[in-house]
């Protein structure tokens, strides 16, 4: 019987969320799966010009991305704590900053990561460039992990509050409006023709800054919610 | 000195303090509209461009500023309570929430009603108007938050994470809608004038106070709702209402 | 750090809305002593045993262990105690041996997979180990639930009504187990609404009225 | 001016009186509500009071 | 003790359903919140010319009322499920297809009505004329309830399972695109100066074709997902 | 339709996973009958009376009401029996009251407040009666769905783990209750972990291992 080191313990929660994950199978395919249905609902609703949607497609995309790692949210924490898991993290004498940035970065290895991969089929069925195509791969990188960080504290917050799935949208996608802001600036600052390293450098400050915050933050609104 | 604070940081003494305090908000907010109101409408000349529509900048202006601040002082209220656990910066928090989410509003409200006589739409996609609109999100998140939340210990706690997340957001948020307009399109407005008249300036900053105070006012009397009914269950409050036969 | 470090209460009050359930609360609890928290549906034995965790913030009162106060979120405190809630905090998909080991991984324990394995088959769950717990019956997963409390080293538990779904086999065994603890030198504090004897120990008991 | 040339804001009627018909409101709203909120409360201390219920 | 008739029962179902929403209160707003902050996410990703917002308004309103519509599906029938409520429902004496159907109007009146609701805001918003307005009003109104109706199939047949939520999405947005590129179509037929009425009779058919089976075969998909 | 209908099983047998839980069950429960199911943790218990509701399908065997096989969804049935699982079928949000009115309407019997009111406060949960349910404890919100049983005119009950989480109080009056409803003409099946009698009547016992 040893105790865990810090490293360990991170490695196990990620280790843990992802077999969860796995059992449920269809947790990942889904939220992939909805990131494509909506990017693909677009060109049906608003008509399959080729100019406009290469024009929208960026955006369009983000907008997808923000809403498919939305709807993942909820779970993050709620299933633990349903089932009593989330007191006895609670009660572990670790660190639960540290099992909070595991949980975080699992949530995005399951939720944002598919996306970064699948984001070039979309790119091409809205006829993007390639530039434009890899920029929005670069962009999804940085811009997810912090869509995934800002969710937790959300999802932290609305812990086992009724309605808490639609609620935890309500409050973090306001807050996330700089990530689509940026992450839609690179890829349009590439399709006229300009860098889009400016708007990268942007996301890769906010990814640090949130990383250093977030999993403190979250792991505080968890100790308020589960008072 | 300390003891002082803390005195009045408790909801009982607080409770009576702001019930004096009331009344000198109202009487010279109203007093302070009605001038500003006289000067805006009847001493401001007519804009050579925008005729008399520009008269709506005078509630414009002063909703829009409070929106903003008022999120700011929130949040820090918010903060106090957080991290010193007075109970009273809890409640005057979740006081200012409705009235700054009211003047976001106003100031939507208003703005759209200027835009469409002056730029022939109700709303663009502008720099200014697009914080504003989110600015009016987080308002509504943190009220819905707290709303449901049941245990108020819990609610204030809580609501006052997300205005503290939410007041470092702000600044990022207004900026880089800055910059996402500006990078499309230069800024649709233009005030005709590009120095205002003097009577304008006057209305504009009477009536801006006259907003602070009113806002002032009706978080006053907001938060003496909340203390009653959070502190219901203690012996002041019980006394309050029977010996004193407190006014309904 | 005493090496017999104890729990001590002093004064405790809780209120639930605007209701004071308890107050005035005074115990301590040190090694070899057992305490059954008595009271009829609702009048507060949850909610102090969830106090005594930490969980919930008292309204009056403190918790001490080892002479500190629980509510600097103690590392010590949690190294050494164990809770077991209303709900089993297990998860439907994974198998009894995955709950127990990751499950005791989260609390800062490893535990090996033959231990862990032996601590199932104890609690009478021989062929149920590697079936997701989703299809286990209330008792059995009641069972693996209980099964942490033999990998830990804890040295208080803090039991929720143990015996839940338990059939009477299981209600015998988890009596041994709390005596076997006992005798090692732990301690801990229960509700039930059951019968519960441990042989050669008296237990104290704490009427919440 | 006249009062009606007033009232009519060369036109502008409708965009002006709009917002500050609307100010007017949301401000009466606001008084209203927390005056019922108030309401409500003390009634409830009452209720409280009198039913005893006090432990 | 009397038994109640089968209005007396779909009346009950209807406000029962109300009250633990109006209990919960946060919920109908969030919805409502939900759909105003996806519609307002487009501009903030697409880029703010007037032109292109115009011509995708109806595409996006109609993306965004899907969405919304759809966020609030899993909770149709979850709640009651976990809590046991539905297995007494099923043991009722009465008809489970009144029941269904009594929760697919609550539904409605609680995700679909606010939005055709506040829709006109979120036209002129998007600079829309009015006639088009009214015409998305009117192409919601049909369109909206057809959403809940199969979205309660969908949400009976993914009761219980792991990632419900996702998958609801998944299975009922395919079957709900005709519903989109008709709501879509008849706002565009109005933006081209063409008449809307195919378009509204097209959504007023699948209304009443909804009306008939959806309740029928969400009750038996509920029976399958209980055993 | 009988006056006095019966519940019939005739060699039942019921499955999970790749194991058969029992078989060849054959029993019968009529008028003024109490029969307890027993058996270890996991043996079938729940999934017997589930079976015998109708959710689960057997894999062998019938189950019959008044001569009818339940399987036809029978709203005769249905009308006359009332099952309560481990799930207490309670709405958090609403009040013990509302969720007492509410669920009896779902189930097709419009309850009076006046009865209603009367039947929580035999249960116990006076002056409980109007706060929401999520703030009650454990074994108030179990008298909160036991209270349905008062309301209802079911022939049937069907009760699996009735007692979980009653204090002593309330096992004595859930068995007094039982008691009533059997010399009213009604018969009930349950399980239970726990002792209970009810007095002047002889449980039949049905073991399953
Ligand atoms: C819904 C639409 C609108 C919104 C949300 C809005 C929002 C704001 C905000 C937040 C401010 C305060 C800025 C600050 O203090 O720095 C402001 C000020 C101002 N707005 Fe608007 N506005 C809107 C429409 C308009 C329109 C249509 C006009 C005129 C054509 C206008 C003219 C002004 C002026 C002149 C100021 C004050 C001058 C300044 O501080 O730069 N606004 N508005
Ligand atoms: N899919 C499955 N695969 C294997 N075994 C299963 C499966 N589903 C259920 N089981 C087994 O079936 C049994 C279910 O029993 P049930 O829930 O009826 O038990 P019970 O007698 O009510 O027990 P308790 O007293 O604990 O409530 C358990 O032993 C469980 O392990
Ligand atoms: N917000 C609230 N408002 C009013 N009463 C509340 C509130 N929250 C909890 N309570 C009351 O507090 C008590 C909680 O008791 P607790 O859950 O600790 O009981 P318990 O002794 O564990 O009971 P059981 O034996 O049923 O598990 C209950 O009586 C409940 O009605
Ligand atoms: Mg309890
Ligand atoms: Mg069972």
């Amino acid at each position: 019987m040893n105790r865990l080191s810090l490293i360990d313990l991170l490695w196990l929660v990620i280790r843990r969320d992802m077999l969860l994950a796995m059992r449920r199978r269809a947790d990942v395919l889904t939220t992939l799966i909805f990131f494509v249905m909506v990017a693909s609902l677009f060109p049906l609703g608003v008509g399959p010009e080729a100019d406009m949607l290469r024009k929208m497609a960026g955006g369009v995309l983000w907008v997808a991305a923000l809403l498919a790692s939305m709807l993942s949210l909820p779970r993050m924490f709620s299933a633990d704590h349903v089932d009593g898991t989330l007191e006895q993290i609670m009660l572990a004498p670790q660190s639960l900053t540290v099992m909070v940035l595991g949980k975080i970065v699992a949530h995005w290895m399951l939720s944002g990561l598919p996306l970064v991969l699948i984001a070039p089929v979309l790119g091409l069925q809205f006829d993007m460039s390639a530039a434009a195509i890899w920029t929005l791969m670069l962009a999804l990188l940085l811009g997810t992990p912090v869509l995934s960080m800002i969710g937790a504290v959300g999802a932290a917050l609305t812990l086992g509050l009724r309605g808490g799935g639609v609620l935890v949208s309500l409050l973090v996608l306001p807050l996330t409006i700089p990530v689509l802001i940026f992450g839609t600036g690179a890829v349009e600052a590439v399709n006229s023709g300009l860098d889009a390293v400016s708007n990268l450098a942007l996301l890769g400050a906010f990814l640090l800054f949130a990383l250093v915050f977030s999993p403190f933050v979250a792991a505080q609104a968890l100790r308020i919610s589960m008072e | 000195m300390a003891i002082n604070w803390f005195k009045y940081s408790a909801p009982s003494t607080f409770y009576g303090l702001a019930g004096k305090l009331i009344p000198f908000f109202v009487w010279p907010a109203v007093v302070l509209f009605g001038i500003g109101f006289y000067i805006g409408f009847f001493v401001a000349p007519t804009d050579a461009v925008q005729s008399e529509a520009y008269r709506i900048i005078f509630i414009h202006v002063p909703a829009s500023i409070l929106s903003m601040f008022i999120y700011l002082i929130m949040a820090g209220y918010a903060a106090l309570g957080l991290i010193f656990k007075t109970r009273l910066s809890a409640m005057m928090a979740s006081a200012l929430a409705p009235t700054g989410a009211l003047f976001a509003f106003i100031s939507l409200w208003t703005g759209a009603l200027w835009g469409k006589p002056m730029w022939g739409a109700w709303w663009v996609w502008d720099a200014r108007l697009t914080s504003e609109l989110i600015l009016l999100f987080l308002y509504l998140g943190f009220i819905a938050l707290q709303a449901s939340i049941e245990d108020p210990r819990r609610a204030d706690r809580a609501s006052a994470l997300l205005a503290i997340v939410g007041s470092v957001n702000v600044p990022i948020i207004y900026y880089s809608v800055q910059w996402w307009n500006t990078l499309h399109q230069g800024s649709t407005i233009k005030f005709s004038g590009t120095s205002m008249h003097i009577a304008m300036q006057q209305s504009m900053f009477i009536m801006l106070v006259a907003c602070w105070l009113y806002a002032i006012a009706i978080a006053l009397s907001r938060v003496r709702s909340i203390i009653l009914e959070r502190e219901s269950n203690t012996q002041w409050v019980r006394e309050l209402v029977e010996l004193k036969g407190e006014r309904v | 750090m005493p090496s017999n470090p104890i729990l001590e209460v002093s004064d405790l009050a809780c209120e639930r809305g605007e209701q004071r359930l308890f107050e005035d609360l005074s115990f301590a609890i040190s090694s070899g002593e057992l305490i059954r928290v008595q009271g009829e549906n609702g009048k507060g034995k949850t909610t102090l045993l969830r106090t005594l965790c930490g969980f919930v913030q008292p309204v009056q009162g403190s918790v001490r262990w080892a002479g500190r106060d629980i509510h600097e979120w103690d590392d010590l405190f949690h190294s050494q105690m164990c809770y077991l809630g209303h709900a089993n905090a297990i998860k439907d998909e994974l198998s009894a041996l995955e709950n127990l080991q990751i499950g005791a991984g989260l609390t800062g324990v490893e535990v090996a997979e033959t231990v862990a394995l032996e601590a199932l088959r104890r609690m009478g769950l021989r062929r149920r180990e590697h079936l997701p717990v989703r299809v286990l019956s209330q008792g059995q997963r009641r069972r693996v639930a209980l099964s942490r409390l033999l990998v830990g080293e804890a040295k208080l538990w803090i039991l929720d009504e143990p015996l839940t779904a338990l059939d009477v086999g299981a209600v015998e065994l988890m009596q041994e187990l709390i005596g076997e603890h006992l005798s090692k030198g732990g301690m801990a504090i229960f509700t039930t609404h059951q019968l519960l004897q441990v042989a050669g120990v008296e237990i104290r008991h704490l009427v919440l009225a | 001016m006249t009062w009606s040339e007033f009232f009519a804001m060369n036109g502008y009627a409708l965009y002006v009186w709009g917002s500050y018909g609307v100010t007017l409101l949301v401000f009466l709203i606001e008084i209203i509500a927390v005056r019922h909120r108030r309401k409500l409360a003390v009634r409830q201390l009452r209720l409280m009071n009198e039913s005893g219920d006090a432990e």
